[in-house]
């Protein structure tokens, strides 16, 4: 399998996702977003970090980048899409996946490992985990808040695109449990054909006993699949 | 010429940071402010002789960049 | 151009006999221009007037010491042709004025000194400290100091994996904000900041410089009085996302072999880093102005060489490079100028609009900058006091729990989840331990354990012990976690020199750090002097942040504080003696303030150390604690709380006895949590290593403490994970 | 009572954000827009019905919180 990580001035989980990936087996090419041809591949990486400095909104700048047109090209081919963290907010600002990351409720920036409950196991990045189960992966971000209308969050439900949602130790979603002020929890998403993920957590950080868990291997195996 | 752009939350839209400047001036003793809505403010020049060209460049920066039109609104005048 | 006199220079913060040594120096009366370089060059930040005549008594050499002292940072061998580049730096006086925009830019300014030297940064630590939590500045000077050095660190995605932080009154009016990077490089791809080569390009790399921060440097230098907000415009205001460029570019740059020498702008911005370059080279260097890049309209000489805008660089490239250089960077959307050349004349040469405005020889701004032996008086160790009165009606409970629940002591998570601790993949170790573990990119083995700390309250009350505990307990915290420790970095933040008591503390504390480092093998490669950290008259306590960092051979073997299991057997390596004074206990929960801190003794710093480390290589713990501010008591308490096991401790103490095995601060020990099954090897083995131990009880379910004391796990890990959210919300 | 207020940036001071807007609307294709200078906009309801009264109240919260006068600058307007 092919995956191509997107560069943007201003990405740092570049590098990071790389390593994850080429640990899975996955070939993988970084390319710079000036680019204006992507070569082929099986799945697009949109790294995390602070793209154009995340200036004015949080990945913004970067939805205008050359090299979202092929990505665009990518997605609607059917190409599997993954964007974690600010990858997440460049999907929702290009109009890939609905709704939109606003700034985190009580307003500072959280880098922890948090407890996800995986609410749909039928989608190519999470079907090596169980529906329902609790998993730890960290998240690291100041604009995580998922935020769309009533009409969007209902959508999402009855098509199953809600992925992960943020839980507590005993896989309870509720306030206590939302690190960021997400609505309905929301930690990650799929869009409707299924083939690209948003998610806040960072799975590459994760793939590791020493970096403090592996939960994160399952994303990556789920795709090798 | 100059304008100014505006940008504020859609009502209905949470605004956490206008919560919590409002949260902070009554701990400093402000409580009488209410409501704190807060967005952004930009000041831009166009490099465009004519007013309606220059407004729609205006207007189509707002519209593909400064707003966020699923949760922003946005308007603009000339002040220059 | 306004005419310069006396005042001028009096107002440019140069005193009468430095005005008339410029004036002898260059035989006229300095233009503007050269009278602004003069006092940056000159003032205390890029002089060191008042410490350098100390530093020279600081070790600064063992044998994986690359690069000591002297240059953007220092350079540690670890093996493998690998090298670790690291430095501290302080950024005080900015960020009271300005907190986010302040520790932002102390942040931005550290990590250009390390990947300057050519390295990548790998990992930021940090120093914060602020008046009493009380004082109305502080829950504003606190949050915005958190934040901005996470909005920096956080957005170049070089991970903030440990520091301290502390509240004391001393600190109300001047707020200290130290970091540190640590970055990583091939030990034959350093650069250093030494120009060479007569007409080699001077080059102008980064962001465009507008009128911020002038006279920054000279800020820095100033006491405060109470109209410190008058000084608000010399604040500089960072841009995270241009530095990420720079950071980029250079390394990229680096890759090529067309820098002959590197060195960023910082503090003094143009003025120094070309002064500093030349006079290492022993060359002199001539500056076309008109080709500076400008964020403003007619900015002039003055503010040009003075301006401290933030994410520019100052290159000496080959000859000939110069269009091989230029691409890298309009790449990454950069400034690049060519700004003029070096040239045989010794001299700091500034043209502009086709006229000479500054002439200068660079011996004159540097190596006959002042030196000053400030006037010191000795400090000598304080007499004991008598504190058992105080101590027969203590309430044990209670007291644990304001322990817990003192700012200085509760749960920091608050600070370091703001910090994005875990970008690039390689922390084994979060914040929240002892020393925090960094792994070599690429190696699956090989880390970097890095620590930061200092107790002021003893450098107050004696500084030579203070000074020396400082580097013991980096030295201990690395040990900890099973790293050799290599060498140090250190910030010394103090008063007033001109004081002679102050000026006592000062060279007290280099003189304590000189002999720790000396008997340790543990030296300074780098460091940065702050003073005149003094507002009303009032100084802070003599601050020496030490920034420790080790080597970790094997990464799967290192140790973290959290106990293991229930039913294994706790130890403490080290001799208990119950020395309270200066200890937490008096200090912060007693407001006793008198009396002489624990005492040292190296030998045992080093045996203990030792030992911890060969326990840890040879897997016989399950975790290891140092015991420091806070004492057994809380060393205990913090390996409960993190891993939710109890412990039961038996004292065999009563009284106040029992406080003081409790709460007592004496230097050089460890917790260590031991399974049944390696109890006997263990203490074999201490035995022959001639260390000093006792078995002091188990972990268990509950906390419990002889048999009369016992607490809630659950209620304890509550009031020590609670103040920070209260006190902020 | 109901005002706006302007936070903006002295001039002189760097706006990193600014200047990332400005090359982004380069880059899609809105090259004739020149110096953004990006501020925050807020609005903000005073209990107060002397206007006098309510002026001061603002003036005293933008002093206090809304700017930091180091970098920035502030005015306000009645809207309301
Ligand atoms: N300002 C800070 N930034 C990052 N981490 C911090 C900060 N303050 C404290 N910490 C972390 O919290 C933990 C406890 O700090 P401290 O009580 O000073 O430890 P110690 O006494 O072992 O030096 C350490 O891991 C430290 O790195
Ligand atoms: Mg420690």
């Amino acid at each position: 399998m092919k995956a191509n990580v997107i560069v943007f001035p201003g990405s740092n989980c570049d590098r990071d996702i790389k390593v994850a990936l080429e640990k899975f087996q996955l070939k993988t090419k970084m390319i710079w977003h000036q680019d204006k041809e992507m070569p082929k591949s099986d799945l697009v990486v949109l790294p995390g970090g602070f793209s154009y400095g995340d200036y004015l909104r949080c990945g913004c700048m970067a939805s205008k980048s050359n090299i979202m047109c092929e990505v665009i090209k990518h997605a609607n081919k059917g190409g599997f899409i993954i964007g974690t963290c600010n990858g997440f907010q460049i999907l929702t600002e290009t109009g890939l996946l609905p709704g939109v990351l606003l700034r985190n409720k009580k307003l500072k920036f959280i880098c922890k490992y948090v407890n996800l409950l995986v609410e749909n196991n039928s989608t190519p990045f999470t079907s090596k985990y169980k529906k329902n189960q609790k998993i730890k992966i960290p998240i690291a971000h100041n604009e995580g808040n998922y935020f769309a209308g009533e009409k969007t969050l209902d959508e999402l439900e009855q098509n199953d695109q809600i992925v992960l949602k943020y839980c507590d130790e005993n896989s309870i979603v509720n306030n206590e449990s939302n690190p960021n002020g997400s609505c309905l929890n929301i930690a990650g998403i799929v869009n409707k054909k299924k083939n690209i993920i948003g998610m806040m957590p960072h799975p590459e950080r994760c793939v590791e006993s020493i970096l403090g868990g592996t939960d994160g291997s399952g994303i990556f195996q789920s795709l090798i699949n | 010429m100059k304008f100014e752009v505006f940008v504020t939350l859609k009502n209905g839209v949470l605004d956490p940071q206008g919560k919590a400047v409002e949260n902070a001036l009554g701990n400093i003793g402000l409580s009488s402010i209410k409501n704190v809505r807060q967005g952004k403010y930009f000041t831009i020049e166009v490099d465009e002789h004519n007013e309606e060209k220059a407004k729609t460049l205006v207007k189509s920066s707002c519209e593909k960049l400064l707003a966020n039109e699923t949760i922003e609104n946005f308007k603009f005048n000339k002040i220059q | 151009m306004s005419n310069v006199n006396l005042d001028s220079a009096i107002q440019h913060g140069l005193t009468k006999d430095e005005y008339e040594k410029i004036l002898e120096l260059i035989g006229r009366k300095p233009n503007i221009t050269e009278l602004g370089i003069f006092s940056a060059m000159w003032n205390e930040h890029c002089s060191y007037k008042s410490s350098r005549a100390w530093l020279g008594v600081l070790p600064t050499k063992n044998n994986r010491v690359i690069q000591g002292p002297g240059e953007n940072a220092g350079v540690i061998d670890i093996d493998d042709g690998d090298v670790a580049i690291f430095k501290i730096e302080s950024h005080n006086h900015p960020s009271y004025i300005e907190p986010y925009q302040g520790a932002a830019t102390g942040v931005g300014g550290i990590l250009r000194d390390i990947f300057t030297m050519g390295a990548r940064p790998i990992a930021n630590l940090n120093a914060i400290r602020f008046g009493s939590p009380d004082h109305p500045k502080t829950k504003y000077l606190l949050n915005g100091v958190v934040a901005g050095i996470a909005g920096y660190g956080n957005c170049i995605g070089v991970p903030t994996v440990g520091g301290e932080v502390e509240f004391d009154s001393c600190y109300d009016g001047n707020i200290l904000v130290n970091a540190m990077s640590i970055g990583l490089a091939k030990k034959d791809k350093v650069f250093y900041s030494i120009a060479s080569g007569l007409g080699n390009p001077v080059i102008y790399v980064g962001s465009k410089t507008g009128r911020d921060g002038i006279h920054g440097a000279s800020m820095a230098s100033q006491e405060f009085d109470s109209n410190a907000e008058s000084k608000k415009p010399t604040v500089q205001v960072g841009d995270p996302f241009a530095e990420k460029l720079l950071l980029e570019a250079c390394l990229e740059l680096m890759k090529t072999g067309t820098i002959v020498s590197i060195q960023d702008m910082g503090a003094a911005g143009l003025t120094s880093s070309s002064v500093e370059m030349a006079s290492k080279g022993n060359v002199g260097i001539e500056l076309n102005l008109n080709k500076v890049p400008c964020r403003e309209t007619s900015m002039t000489p003055y503010e040009m060489m003075l301006s401290e805008s933030q994410e520019r660089m100052l290159i000496v490239l080959k000859n000939g490079k110069e269009k091989e250089a230029e691409k890298i960077f309009k790449k990454w959307d950069l400034d690049f100028s060519i700004i003029g050349f070096l040239t045989d004349s010794k001299k700091l040469t500034l043209k502009f609009q086709n006229k000479t405005v500054c002439e200068i020889p660079i011996s004159a701004l540097a190596d006959e900058a002042p030196k000053y032996r400030r006037d010191w008086i000795e400090i000598n160790k304080p007499k004991h006091i008598d504190i058992e009165k105080k101590l027969i009606d203590l309430n044990l409970e209670q007291t644990i729990k304001n322990l817990l629940s003192h700012p200085n002591q509760a749960d920091k998570s608050w600070i370091w989840q703001q910090y994005d601790h875990m970008v690039m993949c390689d922390t084994a170790q979060f914040p929240g331990s002892d020393a925090a573990v960094v792994r070599i990119h690429g190696n699956s083995k090989k880390a970097i354990a890095a620590s930061i700390d200092c107790s002021p309250r003893y450098c107050r009350a004696h500084p030579y012990t203070g000074g020396m505990q400082a580097v013991c307990e980096t030295y201990r915290n690395l040990c900890s976690v099973g790293a050799e420790p290599i060498a140090i970095t250190n910030c010394l933040n103090f008063g007033n020199p001109e004081k002679p008591e102050i000026m006592g503390q000062f060279v007290g504390v280099i003189k304590g750090i000189a002999e720790a480092c000396k008997k340790l093998n543990y030296p300074v490669i780098s460091g940065n002097v702050s003073l005149y950290n003094e507002t009303n008259g009032i100084g802070i306590n003599p601050t020496p942040t030490i920034g420790g960092v080790g080597l970790v051979k094997d990464v799967s073997k290192i140790k973290n504080l959290k106990f293991k299991n229930e039913g294994n057997n706790i130890y403490i390596i080290g001799k208990t003696l119950g020395h309270l004074e200066q200890s937490i206990l008096c200090y912060d929960l007693l407001h006793l303030k008198k009396g002489p801190p624990p005492s040292i003794d190296i030998d045992s710093e080093l045996k203990n150390g030792l030992a911890v480390r060969s326990l840890i290589e040879k897997d016989l713990i399950n975790s290891c604690h140092d015991i420091s501010s806070g004492g057994l008591i809380l060393s205990l308490l913090e390996m409960s709380i993190s891993s939710k096991i109890g412990f039961t401790l038996n004292t065999n103490k009563k009284g106040t006895d029992r406080v003081k095995f409790l709460f007592g601060e004496d230097q050089s020990r460890y917790v260590i949590e031991v399974s049944n099954k390696n109890k006997d090897n263990l203490e074999n083995h201490l035995k022959i290593l001639d260390v000093f131990f006792e078995n002091i009880g188990h972990t268990s379910k509950k906390i419990s403490i002889d048999d009369d004391l016992k607490f809630d796990l659950k209620e304890l890990s509550k009031i020590n994970k609670e103040w920070f959210i209260k006190y902020n919300n």
